[in-house]
Protein backbone atom coordinates (compact mmCIF):
# COMPACT_ATOMS: atom_id res chain seq x y z
CA UNK A 1 0.00 0.00 0.00
CA UNK A 2 1.07 3.20 -0.92
CA UNK A 3 0.04 5.47 2.00
CA UNK A 4 -1.64 4.33 4.72
CA UNK A 5 -5.27 4.58 4.98
CA UNK A 6 -7.67 5.97 7.83
CA UNK A 7 -9.84 3.82 9.75
CA UNK A 8 -13.28 4.78 10.42
CA UNK A 9 -14.13 4.36 13.58
CA UNK A 10 -17.75 5.46 15.49
CA UNK A 11 -19.69 4.57 18.37
CA UNK A 12 -23.18 5.36 18.04
CA UNK A 13 -26.55 4.16 19.29
CA UNK A 14 -28.49 4.19 16.02
CA UNK A 15 -27.88 1.38 13.68
CA UNK A 16 -26.16 0.78 10.93
CA UNK A 17 -26.21 -0.87 7.80
CA UNK A 18 -23.53 -2.86 5.67
CA UNK A 19 -24.16 -1.61 2.18
CA UNK A 20 -24.15 1.74 3.40
CA UNK A 21 -21.09 1.70 5.28
CA UNK A 22 -19.09 -0.11 2.63
CA UNK A 23 -19.84 1.99 0.49
CA UNK A 24 -18.62 5.17 2.19
CA UNK A 25 -15.37 3.39 2.70
CA UNK A 26 -14.73 3.41 -1.06
CA UNK A 27 -12.25 1.46 -1.33
CA UNK A 28 -11.23 1.94 -5.06
CA UNK A 29 -9.59 -0.08 -7.11
CA UNK A 30 -7.63 -2.25 -5.97
CA UNK A 31 -9.69 -3.72 -3.40
CA UNK A 32 -10.78 -7.65 -4.42
CA UNK A 33 -11.63 -8.80 -1.25
CA UNK A 34 -14.27 -7.12 1.35
CA UNK A 35 -14.82 -8.77 4.62
CA UNK A 36 -17.53 -7.78 7.06
CA UNK A 37 -18.16 -8.69 10.47
CA UNK A 38 -21.66 -8.02 12.30
CA UNK A 39 -21.87 -9.00 16.29
CA UNK A 40 -25.35 -9.38 16.78
CA UNK A 41 -28.00 -9.96 19.92
CA UNK A 42 -28.40 -13.35 20.60
CA UNK A 43 -31.87 -14.23 22.16
CA UNK A 44 -30.59 -16.78 24.56
CA UNK A 45 -33.79 -19.04 24.14
CA UNK A 46 -36.21 -16.18 24.62
CA UNK A 47 -34.93 -15.64 27.99
CA UNK A 48 -32.97 -12.12 26.89
CA UNK A 49 -35.63 -9.03 26.90
CA UNK A 50 -32.54 -6.50 25.89
CA UNK A 51 -28.68 -5.75 26.38
CA UNK A 52 -27.61 -2.36 27.95
CA UNK A 53 -24.60 -1.51 26.43
CA UNK A 54 -22.57 0.68 28.46
CA UNK A 55 -19.14 2.42 27.54
CA UNK A 56 -16.44 4.74 28.23
CA UNK A 57 -17.01 7.72 25.93
CA UNK A 58 -13.60 8.70 24.80
CA UNK A 59 -11.65 5.76 25.30
CA UNK A 60 -14.23 3.58 23.58
CA UNK A 61 -13.60 5.67 20.39
CA UNK A 62 -9.52 5.92 21.27
CA UNK A 63 -8.82 2.52 21.84
CA UNK A 64 -11.19 1.73 18.69
CA UNK A 65 -8.49 3.74 16.75
CA UNK A 66 -5.40 2.13 18.06
CA UNK A 67 -6.37 -1.64 17.53
CA UNK A 68 -7.62 -0.63 13.87
CA UNK A 69 -4.26 1.25 13.23
CA UNK A 70 -2.67 -1.56 14.94
CA UNK A 71 -4.83 -4.21 12.17
CA UNK A 72 -3.34 -1.48 9.16
CA UNK A 73 0.39 -1.44 9.97
CA UNK A 74 -0.14 -5.88 10.05
CA UNK A 75 -2.03 -6.17 6.73
CA UNK A 76 -2.35 -4.17 3.72
CA UNK A 77 -5.38 -2.77 3.58
CA UNK A 78 -7.54 -0.33 1.56
CA UNK A 79 -10.36 0.04 4.23
CA UNK A 80 -11.09 -0.10 7.48
CA UNK A 81 -14.30 0.76 9.92
CA UNK A 82 -15.07 -0.75 13.14
CA UNK A 83 -18.66 1.14 14.69
CA UNK A 84 -20.09 0.00 17.88
CA UNK A 85 -23.39 0.50 18.91
CA UNK A 86 -24.15 1.56 22.72
CA UNK A 87 -27.18 1.67 24.70
CA UNK A 88 -30.71 -0.44 24.55
CA UNK A 89 -30.11 -3.30 21.98
CA UNK A 90 -32.80 -5.79 21.37
CA UNK A 91 -32.10 -9.45 20.97
CA UNK A 92 -31.72 -9.96 16.36
CA UNK A 93 -30.39 -6.50 16.96
CA UNK A 94 -26.54 -5.26 15.71
CA UNK A 95 -24.25 -4.24 18.27
CA UNK A 96 -21.02 -3.77 16.12
CA UNK A 97 -19.67 -3.61 12.49
CA UNK A 98 -16.22 -4.41 11.38
CA UNK A 99 -15.40 -4.34 7.45
CA UNK A 100 -11.67 -4.75 6.48
CA UNK A 101 -10.58 -4.75 2.63
CA UNK A 102 -7.70 -5.99 1.17
CA UNK A 103 -6.39 -7.00 -2.58
CA UNK A 104 -6.73 -10.62 -1.18
CA UNK A 105 -8.93 -12.52 0.94
CA UNK A 106 -6.57 -13.87 3.52
CA UNK A 107 -5.34 -10.40 4.39
CA UNK A 108 -9.31 -9.05 4.87
CA UNK A 109 -10.21 -12.06 6.38
CA UNK A 110 -7.16 -12.06 8.95
CA UNK A 111 -7.46 -8.03 9.97
CA UNK A 112 -11.92 -8.23 10.22
CA UNK A 113 -11.08 -11.34 13.08
CA UNK A 114 -7.54 -9.13 14.54
CA UNK A 115 -9.93 -5.97 15.21
CA UNK A 116 -12.61 -8.33 16.57
CA UNK A 117 -10.53 -10.56 18.85
CA UNK A 118 -9.00 -7.09 20.15
CA UNK A 119 -12.24 -4.82 20.38
CA UNK A 120 -14.00 -7.85 22.63
CA UNK A 121 -11.01 -7.86 25.24
CA UNK A 122 -9.26 -4.31 24.92
CA UNK A 123 -12.06 -2.09 23.72
CA UNK A 124 -14.35 -0.63 27.03
CA UNK A 125 -17.33 -1.28 26.51
CA UNK A 126 -19.68 -3.40 29.20
CA UNK A 127 -23.43 -5.37 28.50
CA UNK A 128 -25.66 -5.91 31.07
CA UNK A 129 -28.55 -7.93 30.61
CA UNK A 130 -32.45 -7.37 31.24
CA UNK A 131 -34.63 -10.83 31.49
CA UNK A 132 -37.42 -11.17 29.84
CA UNK A 133 -39.35 -12.08 33.25
CA UNK A 134 -38.60 -8.36 34.27
CA UNK A 135 -35.78 -9.70 36.78
CA UNK A 136 -33.01 -7.55 36.38
CA UNK A 137 -29.85 -9.73 34.79
CA UNK A 138 -26.44 -9.52 35.09
CA UNK A 139 -23.43 -8.02 33.88
CA UNK A 140 -21.84 -10.31 31.01
CA UNK A 141 -18.76 -11.78 32.45
CA UNK A 142 -15.47 -11.79 30.29
CA UNK A 143 -14.82 -15.11 28.48
CA UNK A 144 -11.38 -17.02 28.99
CA UNK A 145 -11.79 -17.25 25.35
CA UNK A 146 -11.62 -13.71 24.66
CA UNK A 147 -8.27 -13.47 25.78
CA UNK A 148 -7.08 -16.18 24.23
CA UNK A 149 -8.40 -15.30 20.85
CA UNK A 150 -6.79 -11.87 21.19
CA UNK A 151 -3.38 -13.41 22.44
CA UNK A 152 -2.74 -15.63 19.12
CA UNK A 153 -2.18 -12.97 17.42
CA UNK B 1 -3.03 17.30 42.57
CA UNK B 2 -6.62 16.91 41.90
CA UNK B 3 -7.56 13.89 39.70
CA UNK B 4 -11.31 12.92 38.16
CA UNK B 5 -11.87 9.36 38.57
CA UNK B 6 -14.51 7.64 36.70
CA UNK B 7 -16.23 4.36 37.34
CA UNK B 8 -17.88 2.37 34.93
CA UNK B 9 -20.10 -0.91 34.88
CA UNK B 10 -20.73 -2.90 38.22
CA UNK B 11 -17.77 -1.05 39.50
CA UNK B 12 -19.48 2.30 39.24
CA UNK B 13 -23.19 0.25 40.77
CA UNK B 14 -21.20 -0.54 43.94
CA UNK B 15 -19.16 2.57 43.87
CA UNK B 16 -22.32 4.38 43.52
CA UNK B 17 -21.12 6.84 41.50
CA UNK B 18 -20.04 6.91 38.13
CA UNK B 19 -17.12 9.96 39.42
CA UNK B 20 -16.04 12.45 41.60
CA UNK B 21 -12.79 13.82 41.75
CA UNK B 22 -10.58 13.06 44.39
CA UNK B 23 -6.93 14.92 45.73
CA UNK B 24 -4.12 11.88 45.42
CA UNK B 25 -2.45 11.58 49.03
CA UNK B 26 1.08 11.41 48.83
CA UNK B 27 1.02 7.49 49.74
CA UNK B 28 -0.29 6.56 46.29
CA UNK B 29 2.16 5.93 43.58
CA UNK B 30 1.49 2.83 41.76
CA UNK B 31 -2.17 2.14 40.30
CA UNK B 32 -2.23 -0.70 42.88
CA UNK B 33 -1.74 1.95 45.83
CA UNK B 34 -4.83 4.01 44.21
CA UNK B 35 -6.59 1.05 44.43
CA UNK B 36 -5.76 0.21 47.79
CA UNK B 37 -6.60 3.53 49.07
CA UNK B 38 -9.60 3.96 47.40
CA UNK B 39 -10.81 0.29 48.87
CA UNK B 40 -10.26 2.07 52.19
CA UNK B 41 -12.83 4.63 51.35
CA UNK B 42 -16.16 3.00 52.32
CA UNK B 43 -18.73 -0.18 51.97
CA UNK B 44 -19.15 0.37 48.13
CA UNK B 45 -15.65 0.73 46.97
CA UNK B 46 -14.98 -2.21 49.61
CA UNK B 47 -17.29 -4.14 47.40
CA UNK B 48 -16.28 -2.83 44.11
CA UNK B 49 -12.61 -3.63 44.77
CA UNK B 50 -12.62 -6.88 46.70
CA UNK B 51 -10.88 -8.56 44.01
CA UNK B 52 -8.48 -5.90 42.90
CA UNK B 53 -7.02 -7.95 40.28
CA UNK B 54 -10.21 -8.44 37.77
CA UNK B 55 -9.72 -4.29 38.02
CA UNK B 56 -8.96 -2.61 35.09
CA UNK B 57 -7.39 0.79 35.25
CA UNK B 58 -6.84 3.40 32.32
CA UNK B 59 -5.02 6.46 32.75
CA UNK B 60 -6.30 9.65 30.67
CA UNK B 61 -7.61 6.89 28.18
CA UNK B 62 -5.20 4.19 28.26
CA UNK B 63 -4.93 0.62 29.49
CA UNK B 64 -2.33 0.74 32.51
CA UNK B 65 -1.39 -2.18 34.12
CA UNK B 66 -1.60 -2.26 38.35
CA UNK B 67 2.22 -1.90 38.90
CA UNK B 68 2.95 1.29 37.13
CA UNK B 69 2.88 4.70 38.56
CA UNK B 70 0.75 7.55 38.03
CA UNK B 71 2.37 10.32 36.49
CA UNK B 72 1.67 13.68 37.74
CA UNK B 73 0.27 15.00 34.89
CA UNK B 74 -2.50 11.99 34.54
CA UNK B 75 -6.03 14.08 34.43
CA UNK B 76 -8.43 10.95 34.20
CA UNK B 77 -8.80 7.43 36.13
CA UNK B 78 -10.92 5.12 35.18
CA UNK B 79 -11.55 1.62 36.90
CA UNK B 80 -14.22 -1.09 35.50
CA UNK B 81 -14.82 -4.45 34.97
CA UNK B 82 -13.27 -6.60 32.22
CA UNK B 83 -14.49 -5.30 28.77
CA UNK B 84 -17.80 -7.21 27.40
CA UNK B 85 -17.75 -5.47 24.47
CA UNK B 86 -18.29 -7.02 20.48
CA UNK C 1 -27.33 -27.11 16.48
CA UNK C 2 -30.62 -29.10 16.55
CA UNK C 3 -31.37 -29.67 12.38
CA UNK C 4 -28.86 -28.55 9.79
CA UNK C 5 -29.35 -25.76 8.08
CA UNK C 6 -29.82 -25.26 4.04
CA UNK C 7 -27.59 -23.32 2.68
CA UNK C 8 -28.37 -20.70 -0.19
CA UNK C 9 -26.46 -21.32 -3.62
CA UNK C 10 -26.91 -18.93 -6.74
CA UNK C 11 -25.39 -18.51 -9.88
CA UNK C 12 -26.72 -15.24 -11.14
CA UNK C 13 -26.24 -12.39 -13.54
CA UNK C 14 -27.26 -9.75 -11.45
CA UNK C 15 -25.77 -7.80 -8.80
CA UNK C 16 -26.08 -8.54 -5.31
CA UNK C 17 -26.09 -6.17 -2.19
CA UNK C 18 -25.88 -7.38 1.35
CA UNK C 19 -28.19 -6.34 3.38
CA UNK C 20 -30.68 -8.00 1.36
CA UNK C 21 -29.01 -11.27 1.18
CA UNK C 22 -28.22 -11.52 4.68
CA UNK C 23 -31.80 -10.16 5.82
CA UNK C 24 -33.44 -13.29 3.32
CA UNK C 25 -31.19 -15.70 5.47
CA UNK C 26 -33.22 -14.93 8.66
CA UNK C 27 -30.33 -16.02 10.79
CA UNK C 28 -32.52 -16.58 13.79
CA UNK C 29 -31.73 -15.52 17.47
CA UNK C 30 -29.40 -17.22 18.07
CA UNK C 31 -26.79 -16.21 15.69
CA UNK C 32 -24.34 -13.53 17.75
CA UNK C 33 -22.30 -13.63 14.33
CA UNK C 34 -22.46 -13.27 10.86
CA UNK C 35 -19.54 -13.04 8.44
CA UNK C 36 -19.82 -11.73 4.71
CA UNK C 37 -16.52 -11.70 2.37
CA UNK C 38 -17.48 -10.01 -0.66
CA UNK C 39 -14.97 -10.73 -3.72
CA UNK C 40 -14.80 -7.61 -6.02
CA UNK C 41 -13.11 -7.00 -9.81
CA UNK C 42 -9.94 -5.01 -9.15
CA UNK C 43 -9.03 -2.64 -11.65
CA UNK C 44 -5.19 -3.74 -11.73
CA UNK C 45 -4.27 -0.14 -12.29
CA UNK C 46 -6.90 1.08 -14.96
CA UNK C 47 -5.40 -1.49 -17.18
CA UNK C 48 -8.28 -3.83 -16.85
CA UNK C 49 -11.52 -2.85 -18.98
CA UNK C 50 -14.00 -5.95 -18.22
CA UNK C 51 -13.54 -9.25 -16.54
CA UNK C 52 -15.94 -11.94 -18.64
CA UNK C 53 -17.03 -14.90 -16.21
CA UNK C 54 -17.69 -17.96 -17.55
CA UNK C 55 -19.34 -21.08 -15.37
CA UNK C 56 -20.66 -24.63 -16.22
CA UNK C 57 -23.94 -24.22 -15.34
CA UNK C 58 -25.41 -27.17 -13.04
CA UNK C 59 -22.28 -28.29 -11.48
CA UNK C 60 -21.37 -24.95 -10.33
CA UNK C 61 -24.35 -25.08 -8.21
CA UNK C 62 -23.64 -28.65 -7.79
CA UNK C 63 -20.48 -27.59 -6.63
CA UNK C 64 -20.87 -24.60 -4.88
CA UNK C 65 -23.80 -26.92 -2.56
CA UNK C 66 -21.37 -29.42 -1.81
CA UNK C 67 -18.39 -26.59 -0.55
CA UNK C 68 -21.38 -25.16 1.53
CA UNK C 69 -22.83 -28.63 3.33
CA UNK C 70 -19.19 -29.42 3.89
CA UNK C 71 -19.01 -26.00 6.00
CA UNK C 72 -22.66 -26.96 7.94
CA UNK C 73 -21.35 -30.17 8.87
CA UNK C 74 -17.83 -28.75 10.11
CA UNK C 75 -19.57 -25.66 11.90
CA UNK C 76 -22.28 -24.95 13.88
CA UNK C 77 -23.88 -22.60 11.46
CA UNK C 78 -27.51 -20.56 11.87
CA UNK C 79 -27.27 -19.60 8.28
CA UNK C 80 -24.86 -19.98 4.99
CA UNK C 81 -24.92 -18.46 1.63
CA UNK C 82 -22.95 -18.22 -1.45
CA UNK C 83 -23.58 -16.25 -4.33
CA UNK C 84 -21.68 -16.17 -7.67
CA UNK C 85 -22.45 -13.80 -10.81
CA UNK C 86 -21.52 -14.53 -14.37
CA UNK C 87 -20.94 -12.25 -17.44
CA UNK C 88 -19.56 -9.15 -18.06
CA UNK C 89 -18.68 -7.64 -14.81
CA UNK C 90 -16.57 -4.32 -14.44
CA UNK C 91 -13.90 -2.64 -12.38
CA UNK C 92 -15.17 -2.66 -8.64
CA UNK C 93 -18.51 -4.51 -9.54
CA UNK C 94 -18.78 -7.48 -7.01
CA UNK C 95 -18.29 -10.97 -7.94
CA UNK C 96 -19.21 -13.23 -5.56
CA UNK C 97 -21.21 -12.91 -2.26
CA UNK C 98 -20.20 -15.47 1.22
CA UNK C 99 -22.08 -14.88 4.33
CA UNK C 100 -21.77 -17.43 7.24
CA UNK C 101 -23.44 -16.94 10.56
CA UNK C 102 -23.19 -18.45 13.60
CA UNK C 103 -23.66 -18.35 17.51
CA UNK C 104 -19.74 -17.28 18.10
CA UNK C 105 -17.16 -15.43 16.11
CA UNK C 106 -14.88 -18.25 15.33
CA UNK C 107 -17.14 -20.52 13.43
CA UNK C 108 -18.84 -17.47 11.66
CA UNK C 109 -15.23 -16.23 10.18
CA UNK C 110 -13.86 -20.11 9.45
CA UNK C 111 -16.80 -21.55 7.84
CA UNK C 112 -16.58 -17.79 5.59
CA UNK C 113 -12.97 -18.56 4.59
CA UNK C 114 -13.47 -21.92 4.12
CA UNK C 115 -16.14 -21.72 1.50
CA UNK C 116 -14.24 -19.13 -0.80
CA UNK C 117 -11.10 -21.13 -0.47
CA UNK C 118 -12.91 -23.96 -1.59
CA UNK C 119 -14.83 -21.93 -4.18
CA UNK C 120 -11.91 -20.94 -5.61
CA UNK C 121 -10.52 -23.80 -6.23
CA UNK C 122 -13.08 -26.04 -7.00
CA UNK C 123 -16.06 -24.06 -8.43
CA UNK C 124 -16.14 -24.40 -11.93
CA UNK C 125 -16.20 -20.80 -12.92
CA UNK C 126 -13.45 -19.00 -15.52
CA UNK C 127 -12.50 -15.64 -15.60
CA UNK C 128 -11.43 -14.06 -19.08
CA UNK C 129 -9.83 -10.33 -18.72
CA UNK C 130 -10.90 -7.70 -21.68
CA UNK C 131 -8.07 -5.22 -21.82
CA UNK C 132 -8.73 -1.12 -21.33
CA UNK C 133 -6.57 -0.75 -24.76
CA UNK C 134 -9.13 -3.05 -26.67
CA UNK C 135 -6.86 -5.90 -27.06
CA UNK C 136 -8.11 -9.23 -25.69
CA UNK C 137 -6.98 -10.32 -22.61
CA UNK C 138 -5.57 -13.56 -21.54
CA UNK C 139 -7.71 -16.12 -19.13
CA UNK C 140 -7.29 -15.92 -15.61
CA UNK C 141 -4.31 -18.48 -14.18
CA UNK C 142 -5.08 -20.19 -11.20
CA UNK C 143 -2.63 -19.50 -8.34
CA UNK C 144 -0.55 -22.12 -6.63
CA UNK C 145 -1.66 -20.51 -3.39
CA UNK C 146 -5.36 -20.81 -4.16
CA UNK C 147 -4.21 -24.35 -4.23
CA UNK C 148 -2.47 -24.03 -0.40
CA UNK C 149 -5.04 -22.11 1.04
CA UNK C 150 -7.60 -25.01 0.60
CA UNK C 151 -5.26 -27.76 1.24
CA UNK C 152 -4.75 -25.75 5.19
CA UNK C 153 -8.63 -27.21 5.65
CA UNK D 1 -22.54 -45.41 -26.06
CA UNK D 2 -23.00 -42.36 -27.07
CA UNK D 3 -21.62 -39.85 -24.52
CA UNK D 4 -21.55 -35.44 -24.23
CA UNK D 5 -18.55 -33.46 -24.04
CA UNK D 6 -18.65 -29.72 -22.85
CA UNK D 7 -15.47 -27.88 -22.79
CA UNK D 8 -14.86 -24.65 -21.33
CA UNK D 9 -12.91 -21.72 -20.90
CA UNK D 10 -9.41 -21.88 -23.06
CA UNK D 11 -10.39 -25.78 -23.77
CA UNK D 12 -13.82 -24.67 -25.38
CA UNK D 13 -12.01 -21.80 -27.59
CA UNK D 14 -8.81 -23.92 -28.64
CA UNK D 15 -11.63 -27.16 -29.59
CA UNK D 16 -13.50 -24.18 -31.49
CA UNK D 17 -16.65 -26.12 -29.55
CA UNK D 18 -18.69 -25.93 -26.58
CA UNK D 19 -19.86 -29.42 -26.83
CA UNK D 20 -20.30 -32.49 -29.23
CA UNK D 21 -21.67 -35.75 -28.68
CA UNK D 22 -19.47 -38.76 -29.52
CA UNK D 23 -19.72 -42.56 -29.52
CA UNK D 24 -16.73 -43.72 -26.54
CA UNK D 25 -14.34 -46.51 -28.14
CA UNK D 26 -13.87 -49.41 -26.35
CA UNK D 27 -9.77 -48.74 -25.94
CA UNK D 28 -11.37 -45.94 -23.67
CA UNK D 29 -11.29 -47.11 -20.11
CA UNK D 30 -10.13 -44.28 -17.75
CA UNK D 31 -10.26 -40.21 -17.99
CA UNK D 32 -6.70 -40.53 -19.08
CA UNK D 33 -7.86 -42.88 -22.19
CA UNK D 34 -10.21 -40.39 -23.28
CA UNK D 35 -7.73 -37.35 -23.23
CA UNK D 36 -5.43 -39.46 -25.63
CA UNK D 37 -7.93 -40.75 -27.53
CA UNK D 38 -9.59 -37.22 -27.93
CA UNK D 39 -5.44 -35.33 -28.50
CA UNK D 40 -5.84 -37.02 -31.62
CA UNK D 41 -8.66 -35.90 -32.88
CA UNK D 42 -7.16 -33.06 -34.51
CA UNK D 43 -5.12 -29.92 -34.75
CA UNK D 44 -7.75 -27.79 -32.01
CA UNK D 45 -7.97 -30.99 -29.84
CA UNK D 46 -4.20 -31.56 -29.91
CA UNK D 47 -3.37 -27.33 -28.87
CA UNK D 48 -5.69 -27.87 -26.50
CA UNK D 49 -4.62 -31.08 -24.61
CA UNK D 50 -0.92 -30.72 -25.02
CA UNK D 51 -0.69 -30.78 -21.65
CA UNK D 52 -3.29 -33.25 -20.30
CA UNK D 53 -2.14 -32.76 -16.59
CA UNK D 54 -3.68 -29.21 -16.50
CA UNK D 55 -6.77 -30.53 -17.73
CA UNK D 56 -9.54 -31.07 -15.42
CA UNK D 57 -12.66 -33.43 -15.73
CA UNK D 58 -16.09 -34.20 -14.28
CA UNK D 59 -17.99 -36.65 -14.94
CA UNK D 60 -21.76 -35.90 -14.82
CA UNK D 61 -20.86 -32.53 -12.16
CA UNK D 62 -18.19 -34.24 -10.11
CA UNK D 63 -14.66 -33.77 -10.60
CA UNK D 64 -12.88 -36.71 -11.01
CA UNK D 65 -8.88 -37.59 -10.99
CA UNK D 66 -7.21 -38.96 -14.46
CA UNK D 67 -7.13 -42.46 -13.58
CA UNK D 68 -10.56 -42.98 -12.55
CA UNK D 69 -12.49 -45.54 -14.78
CA UNK D 70 -15.41 -43.55 -16.89
CA UNK D 71 -18.53 -45.79 -15.71
CA UNK D 72 -20.63 -46.89 -18.79
CA UNK D 73 -23.77 -45.01 -16.70
CA UNK D 74 -21.77 -41.73 -17.24
CA UNK D 75 -23.43 -39.33 -19.59
CA UNK D 76 -21.94 -35.77 -19.75
CA UNK D 77 -18.24 -35.35 -19.55
CA UNK D 78 -16.86 -31.82 -18.92
CA UNK D 79 -12.96 -30.90 -19.82
CA UNK D 80 -11.87 -27.47 -18.32
CA UNK D 81 -8.64 -25.47 -17.27
CA UNK D 82 -7.95 -25.24 -14.01
CA UNK D 83 -10.92 -22.62 -11.97
CA UNK D 84 -10.61 -19.15 -11.07
CA UNK D 85 -13.37 -18.12 -9.68
CA UNK D 86 -14.21 -16.59 -6.34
Amino acid sequence: MAGAITPVVRVQRADFDMDTECAALAPGGDTGALVTFTGLCRDEDGTLGALELEHYPGMAEAEMTRIANEAIERWPLTALAAIHRTGRILPGENIVLVIAGSAHRGAAFEAASFVMDFLKSRAPFWKKEHRTDGSEGDWVEAKDGDTAAMRRW
Amino acid sequence: MPVKLVYFAWVRERIGSAEETIELPESVSTVADLLDHLEGRGEGYAAALENPQVIRVALDHEHTPHDRPIGRDVREIALFPPMTGG
